[in-house]
């Protein structure tokens, strides 16, 4: 295993230590337990948006804490979900007075301990709701499984309820926001190479030379079916044809597209892939109206993208093109 | 043999060495139809509830469960992590201020564990999980109980019936957790969590096998 | 070979092409000869900040076209220099009538190309100054050899002259002050992995299992030495101590501290060598005023790192802290 | 033979073909001393100048040898694009609007072009890079019109030369270009620009030895 880590029992606190250092205008860290909070909270009266998860996908959740964006952001250990005390800690920590909003990727462990720390924080009174994401289309949606997995829409929609509670949304109307995005948001995913988990110091799973994983999950759990690697047009299609189908679109639609690297992609691969997604969209009429490309939902270093759909409307463009002031989004500020 | 809060407290111990040393097992498991992390989570939750029980044994049976149920809840994380804390959670109440655990309470504490992990995670049996060793396990120990047998008895019927159960995930194709997203694809590969719920309870009957012994 | 890609002989027009797609707010490409230009280029009165260099590193320099840094960026195939009339398109696409900068980096394919288009826009009337950047400490530096590279420091000379050009310094005054930048900022990389460049096909050069090559450079070419790969603050401690041997620094000096990822390094690694570089400083008395902490600097998908450090003044601090609007970097605005 | 404009392209043609063909061996030389791009460099160019002379054949030898210089600029970049560039540019001047090339005419474009390479790369011999190739070439070539060679005798005394010059290039320490960062370790290869102009010289004196018999 190569990587630049003192100690694998100790990567995650060590490289909070060095967020904080690099972003002491952004945020605090707090070790004991864990939580990256926005520097200047609480903000009184306004709805604290707090998300978490594994580490090992960063920026994603940590580099999303800032004005505009996220009160506080849980990482857990790497790629597992964060415990309660932490949760219930972020909670206390930018409580504004006016309710919490807990943003947690549909994963078991997330929704369990998120659950827990829900009732922990209810009852030292403050009132919380708990919005699930679940926006990749690898995973067949049904009530008799764990359900989709929560993946690059976090960003979008960390984003986009960022931006109406900063402007002083209420804590329904930050809720309901967030299920509108949840219907109108869809990812899909695929690697190139495996992650090395630190504390495993061998890659998760195996490729074949010419072989990638469609579907991946950003654990790097398998995907929905191994094929050859072929062209950037083709790989573009594996993730569009799936979301296209899940979220049909057509003519006039109007839509913000990400384009994702899960790390170890560079970002001349990314450019290449995400001019295709832009001219498979427009064959369809589609409008591409915002983008975000880049490294904002990784599986270490993972070679590998997804795709992100969003539909847009007047509402979420403005709260898009909101200002947003973070470690790894920035803009109007 | 006695089972009061000393000897409930080795017997976790016990079996955070037996997690410690099946830690690569466990990650190894989760690696195909998982994240490879369940070894590296359980291990890191033991090791605290170790460093916990060091800082001093509750005076209780009960107290005992609470401790381990609360450290794992805060330091594991994952799925396991409420599961197993919930369980424990469940059994510490079940068990009460108890001073020894007798045959009808363990098996109490362990329904009412199983009863937790169904109750935060809603998998049945046949869906892949903890549930597939934790059920049979349940039913097993609380016919031993009815027959007579002592703790001992009752912790190896457990552990006998949790490893076939474990076994049994083999073929099936997970319903929850994180195996599911393979759909057909989890078949034929042991289920992580089944696996340490069978090793947790034989380490808690070879332990109690011991001490009787 | 496992890349994003349709054609390597296209790649990297095809990556220009949705670069164009992602950021129509910024910029605006040239395809032949190719050129990335500001959008509203070109600025009149302003002094245009021109740069460029191989492909295969962005978001360098393309991603720091925008207000407040580069007007245009030449960007040339995979590690290879651009030709001169890139260059030369590039000046009369941006001149404002006030002169322009180039800024290049010492390679003798970069000096050579930028020389020969700085006399073709000379030809054209267009007073043009050239600054030529050897920041990286690995290479000894001699009148005698090539010179030191120009690596991590560009950035930095890119924003703070940048910011001096949108204030509306003079071509002289944008000339000096990047000398000063020069005398002042020194690097020093290495490599976990090699990185493939797309039309050979293979890996530029092969490690063994546990091996770095300390003081490679942004092309994969060989460093100093090929050490083991130890710790986090091992790496850092070989990157550091070459570059305070050069330019000593100590109690009291003020420091802005780049931490670069060359590319497949992930975020949580450049955080714990961060959070390593500076603690390290620290314990010399070097006061870390400002620092950025991300993959500015890259070489395709190459696993690693480099550490950058520029001498701050408050000069240089506040032309540090102007707004910039590019894809890579943005803030205040 | 003649060596009119006509010929002068064909011959480019074939060195074209010739890099072409050595493409893979030219990057690779410029792999463990440099960064892999030297072949895929000239490949491009000359690429570029077949398609250049596909859409015209200049009037004169001088003009042929402006329009190679003027595409290798625009399209090779990197330390080969203005080095080779400035070579076959200060060769069209040398050459002039002669309609024939003699083997003195030859000899003096040689010269010429080997002045520009330094002129505009500062290397001198022994610094291992194309010049240690050109250098030897030129003195050959020019010797060899001294003694009365015809054009085609002229180029295979400058190929020959060449190619012991590039071979000499093996053991040298660089001290110009990209292999100049290794030091020490740039000794033990050989150096991929002194390689391909012994290339270039070799497919022109084939080509005039072709044209001659
Ligand atoms: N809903 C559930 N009910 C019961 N057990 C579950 C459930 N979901 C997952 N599990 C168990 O948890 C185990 C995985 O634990 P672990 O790897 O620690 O968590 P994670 O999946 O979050 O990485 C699975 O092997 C399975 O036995
Ligand atoms: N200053 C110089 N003078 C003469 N030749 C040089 C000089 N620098 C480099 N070269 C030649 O250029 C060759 C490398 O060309 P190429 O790989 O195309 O460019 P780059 O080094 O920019 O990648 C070297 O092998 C060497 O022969
Ligand atoms: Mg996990
Ligand atoms: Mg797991
Ligand atoms: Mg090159
Ligand atoms: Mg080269």
């Amino acid at each position: 295993m190569k990587k630049i880590i003192n100690d694998p029992g100790t990567v995650v606190l060590d490289a909070l230590r060095g967020m904080a250092l690099a972003h002491p205008d952004l945020l605090r860290v707090r070790e004991d337990p864990a939580v990256i909070v926005r520097a200047e909270a609480p903000v009184p009266r306004k709805v604290a948006i707090v998300s978490g998860g594994g580490s090992g996908h960063e920026p994603l959740h940590g580099g999303f804490v800032g004005h505009g964006m996220l009160d506080a952001a849980c990482p857990g250990a790497v790629f597992t979900s964060p415990t309660p005390d932490q949760v219930a800690a972020a909670v206390s920590l930018t409580d504004g007075g006016v309710g919490t909003l807990l943003i947690v990727k549909n994963y078991t462990g997330d929704v369990l301990n998120f659950e827990t720390a829900a009732e922990l924080a209810a009852a030292d009174g403050v009132e919380v709701r708990t919005v699930v994401i679940g926006d990749d289309v690898a995973v067949r949606d049904s009530l008799h499984t764990a359900g989709r997995r929560g993946v690059g829409g976090t960003v979008l929609l960390e984003k986009i309820v960022g931006a109406a509670a900063e402007r002083g949304a209420s804590l329904e109307t930050c809720e309901e926001l967030a299920h509108r995005v949840l219907d109108r948001v869809r990812s899909m995913g695929l690697a190139l190479t495996s992650c090395t988990v630190p504390h495993v110091g061998e890659p998760t799973f195996a490729l074949g030379e010419d072989e990638m994983e469609v579907g991946i999950g950003i654990h790097g759990e398998p995907g929905r079916r191994r094929v050859p690697v072929g062209t950037a047009d083709d790989a573009v299609r594996h993730l569009l044809d799936p979301i296209l189908e899940d979220m049909p679109l057509g003519e006039g639609d109007r839509v913000l597209l990400f384009t994702n690297s899960t790390g170890g992609t560079p970002l001349i691969e990314l450019y290449v892939a995400h001019g295709v997604a832009e001219r498979l969209l427009a064959e369809r009429g589609v409008r591409v109206e915002r983008r975000l490309v880049g490294p904002y939902v990784t599986s270490l270093e993972m070679q590998g993208m997804s795709l992100t759909l969003l539909k847009l409307d007047d509402e979420l463009v403005e709260l898009w093109d909101a200002p947003v002031s973070t470690a790894a989004l920035r803009w109007g500020i | 043999m006695g089972c009061a809060e000393k000897d409930v407290a080795d017997a976790v111990r016990a079996a955070a060495g037996v997690v410690r040393r099946h830690r690569d097992e466990l990650v190894n498991l989760d690696r195909p139809i998982g994240d490879a992390d369940h070894g590296e989570n359980l291990g890191r939750g033991f090791a605290a509830v170790v460093a916990a029980l060091d800082a001093g044994v509750p005076s209780s049976p009960g107290g005992v469960l609470e401790v381990v149920a609360k450290t794992l809840i805060s330091t594991v994380g994952g799925a396991a992590g409420p599961l197993y804390g919930t369980g424990f959670l469940r059994a510490a109440r079940a068990v009460g201020a108890a001073e020894e655990l007798d045959a009808a309470t363990v098996a109490a504490a362990l329904r009412a564990a199983l009863d937790g992990v169904v109750a935060r995670g809603g998998a049945q049996l046949g869906d892949k999980t903890v549930v597939d060793a934790l059920a049979p396990a349940v039913a097993a120990a609380e016919s031993a109980a009815g027959g007579g047998a002592d703790v001992a008895g009752v912790l190896r019927a457990a552990a006998d019936a949790a490893a076939e159960g474990a076994e049994s995930t083999v073929p099936l194709v997970a319903r929850k957790g994180r195996a599911s997203y393979l759909g057909e694809r989890s078949a034929g590969h042991l289920d992580p969590g089944a696996r340490s719920a069978s090793l947790l309870l034989r380490a808690f009957a070879d332990h109690a096998a011991g001490s009787a012994g």
